[in-house]
């Protein structure tokens, strides 16, 4: 781990260099990109693949965005605006965001603010299925000040009013292009979904779906020296463990993309001595949710997983720390992650500010504790070695979706359990029914027909309020709401649901982190969740190429224009 | 061998206006647009104990009457009554059960054996489908019937294709015997075989017919064999039945043409004789079945055609007792002496043939 | 025979429309989701919002007419009017659109086609190229050293996996030698000798193991449709007649022989348009075998139902094709 | 079915066929691997006793997985320190399982279909369309589909294993009876026009009854090497759906899984891949030797030479 630390660092002096050889647009000649998932679209409002947003994001650029460290930059704009500068309004409903002078779209038009009202009104028609919209809820117009002026009003007060035109997922499109694409009409125009006009320092020459796209340098990109890069090739498809070969062995390919490999084979790879791996960390935790409701075949299919029934056995917080405790996470990370993970006590790791260390306790492993605690719950070591109480063996229905590393820890941590008593029925299910929503699939982790299950999720940006607010009473999956909701495990206190309203009305940033932390320790001090890996992003780059930072926090291509040949 | 007395038996096969037609399908929508009259309206009935021989050409339908008459294939049209039993509309349940009554034996003893069967499992399928007989009295009959026809006993546990061609009729024979019926089919049992074996094969049939009492329909093209076996004889000819006579009087005097070119060409044993044999050579082919003449059936090869058998077909008169004929000149001449040359040809050559029988 | 042609496409399309149906109803059924391989963090509603935009809002049976609609008639249009260049051709109207990449289906499978037919239809062709003459020779020597070893070899070819040769040569040739690229450039365009070799370089794997599979299947039926006529009396004959062994062979017995080959060699054409899934996925070579299974795991059903139809003709035509072939080929059989 | 007879039995003419394929010297080598593989799969584990899904505990993990070829772990371990040598055997077990019943339920459907098909003039149209159609279905999707319909339940009646085991050889025969079925109806089509099958009417024998006891006995060489040859397509498909990761899940060892699992490790660890992948190549070539043996040995032109 000390080592990518160095890596990191190293990578971030490269990048802040002068780069006195390169002063000239295009010097550094042709990139090759590998994506082991392909890009199927460039526009990031039709598409909420990660795949998707981060390719477009060589054209389309935001107004601001985070960098590495998760500190909002302007990018398009001229600064971002606070309560403190004017920009936001003092009750938190509007905020105003300022073009830089003189953007150019790549075909040479004036970037006006009517493309920027544009993009809102295009990501917010009822009909165009924007996969964006989350981030322009509660937005109620987005009103034209000037020719470079926008003012967005929102219907509510906004703490973090840096939802909209903020990041590469809600980047600025061009209203020419766009203008008869809204709506329902929105797929229809495959032109310009395929080749948008751009800010960013590349532009679209040829675009495959699935397959591969050729960019080449924006000659009206704002930096006349940038990019260094004249032409890339952007290469999708075939699996992490071939791309990640491509950039550190043969040395075919320059830069690729989330390496989700075992640390062994990542290993290995970077032996090959053409490129080296590297990783920074997000807000993405892999970790076990706990069902709080009854998951049992024999309840009828309105009460079966719904807060009607609750859990029988895990409905017991010593159970549910019991199941905790018997975990080591840092021999997890060592057999599933490596240098991409680092061991979590927490459902929010970062940013700092809302990074609790209340919790750092899980990090030992502990089986006597976590068998005491199962005694004191009543659960007698049986004959075979598992517990029992009244007649009930201590079962654990153990779903994911099909991985090779979440099988691992399926394999692992069902043998620590059965060391503490606790016998574990693993399930996995192919990630496309699992995360696929389908209310009529007994599958899906919304549904939760099993007692635990397990994957990763983080939040977007470095806000959790949203995240943190899932865990509300009344935002569960349930039958009459289609098996839609948030609330994976059924938690409800009202406790919880007070102190996430007054964080919904607190703007003082310490003081949010002081209110998110909290919730954080709620959950995790009621076992509600058990984190197990804060996962971090793995890339890899060749060794000939200079100015990459990678970047969790917004697209791992965000300083592309900066990237150049060594 | 006298032709039985018709009217004092009684008739244990009845056969009455028998057609079988395949359908043609074609053209684009494989619409039927015709139909193969491989038996077109055949009636006859067959005495309890005689042989009743079917000749004809190949191709004429003999088999396929055969086949039709033991409803092995479903008729078109027509009925079929055995033993008082109407076995044309009975249901398949009923038609099993009656099975027993009416046998058959094939033409081709190596293709009607199950060549995966032993000679046991062979004749006593017939068992194990109609009776309730233990293992051992099953083996039992199926020795007798091994007995019956010929056959060592050793054999029981072999394959057909252990066998020789003979051999392989004596098991078909013993498989139709098995169930003791009263009626056998027999279709063309020896043309598959060795002209000595054949002999072998006719003696064992009568042999067993005497013995069993059985009644045979014995189809087969080769005409001296038929003469010496059967009681009466059928001519056939494009799916119908052009003359019916007791032995003796269809071979001693055919009336129709085209029976008559068929005795014709039986090969003359008596080579003093073979020179003074008026041989009868019919012209062209046989028409199509599934487009016969619009006439009489025979109108296009017959040497004695004449307007009216292009136009209207001949109805069966019956010219003596047991004799039918189809054609248009005994209908309008009777039996006028127009063929009496060729009866006593005929009459020469039955006597040498009865004596060698 | 032109009857029964008509007969045959005629019937057809009820065939066709029922595998439509059927694939459609699958893919209906089955639990995948277009939405799910979007991030998590999209909350539930905007999901809805966008699965009504893929137009899922409608029950199945009016998407189904939809499909079968601009199937049958818009798609048709476009690939004739691209085809002939005439723009008049075109219907105009909405098309089938990919849920994954919003753009027309048409265009994508037509993207895609090349590479599935330089990769496996080269291979395709080698693989008969190479069968033909081994098939040949294996007959003829039958259980000579050469019949022996060619046997071994063809049964090896189809022993062995392509998922397991293809990973293996990739280890081999690209990462311990270094021969070929393991990453193929779906762009390259052959417009020098040097761009031909590359593309020369990038095919060798996937065409080497490909050729393996299929010339061991192709040997097989070769060399046994040999043995089948070697021993016929009209050789015997045509030996006794003085003809040489090579005319008797190379023409009587090898014409006769490859009645048989040449319909099976028909009826496999259809999978090349199929691609090779796994050999595809395996080298990257992004065909439409590549396609459909990236298709199948996003959901998007129109491209599945696409191409699967698509596929679905290939084969009906290439049954029909090959049946055809038979009859031109051998005298003895004749449709009416 | 024939022989409440008991004596003297002559050479049954299985004898020949036996004679025959002993001069195949391929097809017996292929018998002798098979069995050897079957005996490592299925009698393995009952001398090498190590549980293939144990995992060193504790810290112990590290310093015990990804082992080489050692007297305690023939085929070395894994990353999780699991066993390969008893892996391989379970993985075994499964493939060939998944092989030989997804053989005969194949085979039987294909069977079933062509003998109806061919004996049944009225159901000939119908069947063969079907034929077509499912010749033209992709097997992914109905795998996809199968797994949601039925997953559940079957797990519910036969444990999860049992239940994806079932789903997958189910999917397996659905998707390649058509071959044998084509084969079938043309032998039961001429078949039925044999006379000794006119003369198994004559006698009254039910139409069931006929085909059991006239028909099917003889279509059994077709059947028999269209069977060895569907062993080996069971086996490559099953192993293809698992490295397509539509078979069975990543911590149920299979063949096919075991290879997938192993192409990352390729370069650190190749046996990791390889030993299963020969496995798979020796098996279904033993398999496709021993049917070639088949075909010569029942074809009766070839055995009379």
């Amino acid at each position: 781990m000390k080592r990518t630390m160095a890596l990191f660092g190293a990578a971030t002096a490269l990048a802040m260099m002068p780069l006195a050889a390169h002063a000239e647009r295009g010097a550094s000649g042709h990139l090759n990109i590998i994506y082991w998932q392909a890009p199927s679209i460039l526009n990031p409002y039709l598409s909420g693949g990660t795949k998707d947003v981060e390719s477009s994001s060589l054209v389309l650029e935001p107004l601001a965005r985070y960098n590495q460290n998760g500190e909002l930059v302007a990018w398009l704009a001229e600064s971002i605006p606070t309560v403190e500068n004017g920009g936001v309004a003092e009750d938190l409903t509007s905020i105003t965001w300022t073009l830089r002078e003189g953007l150019l779209w790549s075909d040479g038009t004036p970037v006006t603010s009517a493309d920027v009202a544009f993009s809102a009104e295009y990501c917010m028609h009822p009909e165009g299925g924007c996969a964006q919209a989350a981030r322009y809820q509660d937005v109620e117009s987005v009103e034209i000040v000037d020719e470079r002026t926008v003012t967005v009003h929102f219907s509510v007060p906004k703490p973090v009013p840096y939802g909209p035109f903020v990041t590469a997922q809600s980047p600025i499109i061009q209203r020419a292009q766009f203008e008869n694409c809204t709506g329902a009409r929105a797929p229809e125009c495959t032109d310009a979904n395929f080749y948008p006009i751009g800010t960013g320092a590349f532009r679209v020459v040829d675009f495959r779906p699935n397959d591969v796209i050729s960019f080449e340098a924006n000659q009206n990109y704002r930096d006349p020296a940038l990019p260094h890069f004249a032409t890339i090739t952007f290469k999708g498809g075939g699996d992490a463990a071939s791309a990640g070969r491509a950039v550190m062995e043969t040395g075919e390919m320059d830069y690729a993309w989330n390496l989700q490999l075992a640390p062994d084979v990542i290993a290995t790879m970077a032996q090959g001595g053409r490129g080296v791996p590297i990783s920074a960390f997000g807000t993405l935790v892999e970790r076990i949710e706990v069902n709080m409701t009854d998951p049992s075949p024999d309840l009828p299919p309105e009460i079966r997983s719904t807060r009607a029934a609750p859990h029988p056995v895990l409905s017991d917080i010593r159970v549910r720390e019991a199941l905790s405790r018997a975990i080591d996470r840092e021999l997890l990370v060592e057999v599933g992650y490596g240098q991409a993970g680092r061991p979590s006590c927490n459902l929010v790791p970062a940013p700092p500010i809302f990074r609790s260390d209340a919790n750092d306790n899980c990090l030992e492993q502990d089986l006597d504790r976590a068998r005491a605690l199962l005694d004191e719950a009543g659960w007698v070591v049986g004959a075979d070695g598992i517990r029992v109480r009244d007649g009930r063996r201590l079962t654990i229905d153990y779903m994911t979706s099909t991985n090779a590393v979440r099988q691992d820890f399926q394999a692992l941590i069902q043998q620590w359990w059965r060391e503490i008593g606790v016998e574990a029925n693993l399930r996995n299910i192919n990630a496309s029914v699992f995360f696929g929503g389908d209310p009529g699939s007994p599958d899906t982790f919304q549904k939760f027909y099993a007692d635990v299950s397990m994957y990763a999720n983080n939040f977007p940006g470095t806000d959790p309020e949203a995240y943190l607010g899932a865990y509300r009473c009344g935002f569960e999956p349930r039958p009459e709401t289609q098996w839609q909701g948030e609330n994976i495990n059924r938690f409800c206190d009202p406790a919880y649901d007070a102190l996430h309203l007054q964080l919904a009305q607190t703007a003082s940033i310490e003081e949010r982190g002081r209110i998110g932390r909290e919730l954080n320790d709620i959950l995790m001090q009621n076992y509600i969740i058990i984190p197990l890996v804060d996962r971090g992003r793995l890339s890899a780059h060749s060794n000939t190429l200079g100015g990459v930072v990678l970047n969790t926090w917004d697209s791992e291509l965000w300083n592309v224009a900066e990237w150049h040949r060594l | 061998m006298t032709a039985p007395h018709p009217t004092a038996q009684r008739p244990l096969v009845q056969v009455r206006d028998l057609k079988l037609h395949f359908p043609i399908y074609g053209g684009f929508f494989r619409r039927r647009i015709g139909e193969v009259k491989a038996v077109d309206g055949i009636s006859f009935d067959i005495y309890e104990g005689e042989t009743l021989g079917i000749v004809g050409e190949s191709g004429c339908g003999k088999s396929t009457a055969g086949r039709a008459v033991l409803r092995l294939y479903e008729a078109t049209e027509g009925s079929v009554t055995i033993d008082g039993v109407d076995i044309s509309t009975l249901s398949q349940e009923a038609l099993r059960k009656t099975r027993p009554m009416m046998q058959m034996v094939f033409q081709d003893p190596q293709a009607s054996l199950n060549p995966r069967m032993t000679v046991a499992g062979i004749i006593g399928e017939p068992l194990d489908e109609h009776t309730r007989l233990s293992g051992a009295e099953k083996l039992a009959r199926i020795y007798e019937l091994m007995d019956a026809v010929g056959l060592n006993r050793d054999f029981a546990n072999r394959y057909p294709h252990a066998f020789s061609g003979g051999q392989r009729q004596r098991i078909g024979i013993a498989r139709a015997l098995a169930l003791n019926p009263r009626f056998i089919v027999c279709d063309e049992p020896i043309a598959a075989l060795d002209v000595s074996i054949q002999a072998q094969v006719v003696n064992l049939l009568e042999e067993l017919q005497e013995k069993f009492g059985l009644t045979y329909m014995f189809i087969s093209h080769d005409l001296s064999m038929v003469r010496h076996i059967a009681d009466r004889v059928a001519v056939m000819y494009l799916g119908k039945i052009v003359e019916v006579a007791p032995v003796s009087r269809l071979y001693d005097a055919p009336l129709h043409p085209y029976t008559e070119a068929l005795l014709s060409a039986v090969p003359e044993p008596d080579p003093s004789l073979e020179g003074t044999k008026q041989r009868i050579v019919l012209k062209g082919d046989v028409p199509s079945p599934a487009n016969p003449p619009k006439g009489c059936n025979f109108c296009t090869r017959c040497p004695k055609v004449m307007d009216l058998c292009r136009t209207v077909k001949p109805s069966t008169v019956e010219v003596a007792p047991g004799h039918s004929v189809a054609c248009h000149l005994i209908n309008q001449n009777g039996i006028a002496g127009r063929t009496g040359g060729h009866e006593a040809e005929h009459n020469q050559t039955h006597n040498q043939q009865g004596e060698v029988a | 025979m032109f009857t029964f042609t008509m007969r045959r496409l005629l019937l057809a399309i009820p065939t066709l429309l029922f595998i439509a149906l059927v694939i459609f109803l699958l893919l209906e059924l089955s639990p995948g989701d277009p939405m799910s391989d979007m991030p998590l963090t999209i909350p539930p509603e905007v999901r809805q919002q966008m699965r009504l935009a893929l137009g899922l809002g409608e029950a199945w049976y009016i998407r189904f007419y939809k499909w079968l609609y601009l199937f049958s008639v818009v798609e048709p249009s476009h690939v004739l009017a691209n085809m002939t260049g005439y723009d008049w051709l075109r219907v105009e109207g909405q098309r089938i659109l990919s849920f994954q990449t919003r753009s027309p289906v048409a265009d994508i499978i037509a993207q895609r086609l090349p590479q599935t037919l330089w990769v496996v239809g080269l291979s395709y062709l080698f693989g008969i190229l190479v069968a033909v003459p081994i098939g040949i020779y294996s007959a003829y020597r039958q259980y000579s050293w050469f019949d022996q070893a060619g046997t071994f070899v063809s049964m090896v070819g189809f022993s062995l996996p392509t998922f397991f040769t293809g990973p293996l040569l990739i280890l081999i040739c690209s990462i311990c030698v270094g021969w070929f690229p393991i990453i193929s450039d779906t762009t390259l365009v052959v417009d020098s000798w040097a761009n031909f070799l590359k593309q020369l370089r990038q095919m060798a794997m996937p065409v080497f193991v490909l050729t393996l599979y299929n010339a061991a299947q192709i040997t097989r039926f070769m060399r046994a449709s040999m043995l089948d006529n070697l021993t016929q009396d009209y050789v015997r004959t045509a030996r006794a007649k003085g003809m040489t062994e090579r005319i008797v062979v190379l023409v009587h017995v090898l014409r006769n022989s490859l009645i048989p080959v040449v319909t099976v060699i028909a009826l496999g054409i259809p999978t090349i348009f199929t691609g090779a899934i796994i050999t595809e996925q395996v080298f990257r070579v992004n065909g439409l075998g590549a396609l459909l299974i990236g298709a199948i795991y996003g959901s998007d059903i129109p491209m599945v139902l696409t191409l699967s139809v698509v596929f679905a003709i290939l084969i009906v035509l290439f049954n029909l094709i090959a049946d055809i072939l038979y009859a031109v080929l051998d005298p003895r059989i004749r449709y009416d | 079915m024939t022989d409440a007879v008991t004596f003297r039995a002559p050479r049954n003419q299985w004898w020949d066929v036996w004679d025959q394929f002993k001069t195949h010297r391929g097809a017996l080598i292929g018998m002798v691997v098979f069995v050897l593989i079957v005996l490592f799969c299925f009698v393995g584990p009952l001398i090498w006793r190590v549980d293939p899904t144990a995992i060193p505990s504790g810290r112990e993990l590290l310093r015990l997985r990804n082992q080489g070829f050692s007297l305690a772990h023939p085929f070395g371990t894994d990353n999780l320190g699991r066993d390969m040598f008893a892996r391989m055997m379970k993985g075994g077990q499964v493939s060939l399982a998944v092989g030989i019943v997804g053989m005969i339920l194949s085979i039987l459907l294909g069977t079933l279909i062509g003998v109806v098909a061919g004996y049944f003039r009225r159901a000939d149209g119908v069947l063969m369309r079907l034929t077509d159609l499912f010749l033209a279905l992709p097997l992914l999707p109905i795998l996809l589909v199968m797994s949601m319909l039925f997953r559940e339940r079957l797990s519910a009646l036969f444990g999860v294993e049992v239940g994806m085991f079932l789903m997958i050889v189910t999917a397996i025969a659905l998707t390649s009876w058509m071959r044998t079925a084509r084969v079938v109806r043309g032998d039961v089509l001429a078949l039925k026009e044999r006379e000794y099958v006119l003369a198994a009417r004559s006698i009254g024998t039910p139409p069931r009854r006929l085909i059991v006891r006239h028909i099917l006995p003889n279509v059994l060489s077709p059947v028999m090497v269209s069977a060895t040859l569907m062993i080996a397509t069971a086996i490559i498909t099953e192993s293809a759906l698992s490295f397509l990761g539509m078979g069975f899940p990543p911590d149920f060892p299979t063949w096919g899984r075991l290879v997938a699992d192993g192409v990352d490790y390729l370069q650190d660890y190749p046996s990791r891949s390889m030993v299963p992948g020969i496995l798979i190549s020796l098996t279904v070539l033993s398999v496709n030797y021993i049917g070639d043996g088949l075909r010569d040995a029942l074809d009766p032109r070839i055995r009379g030479r």
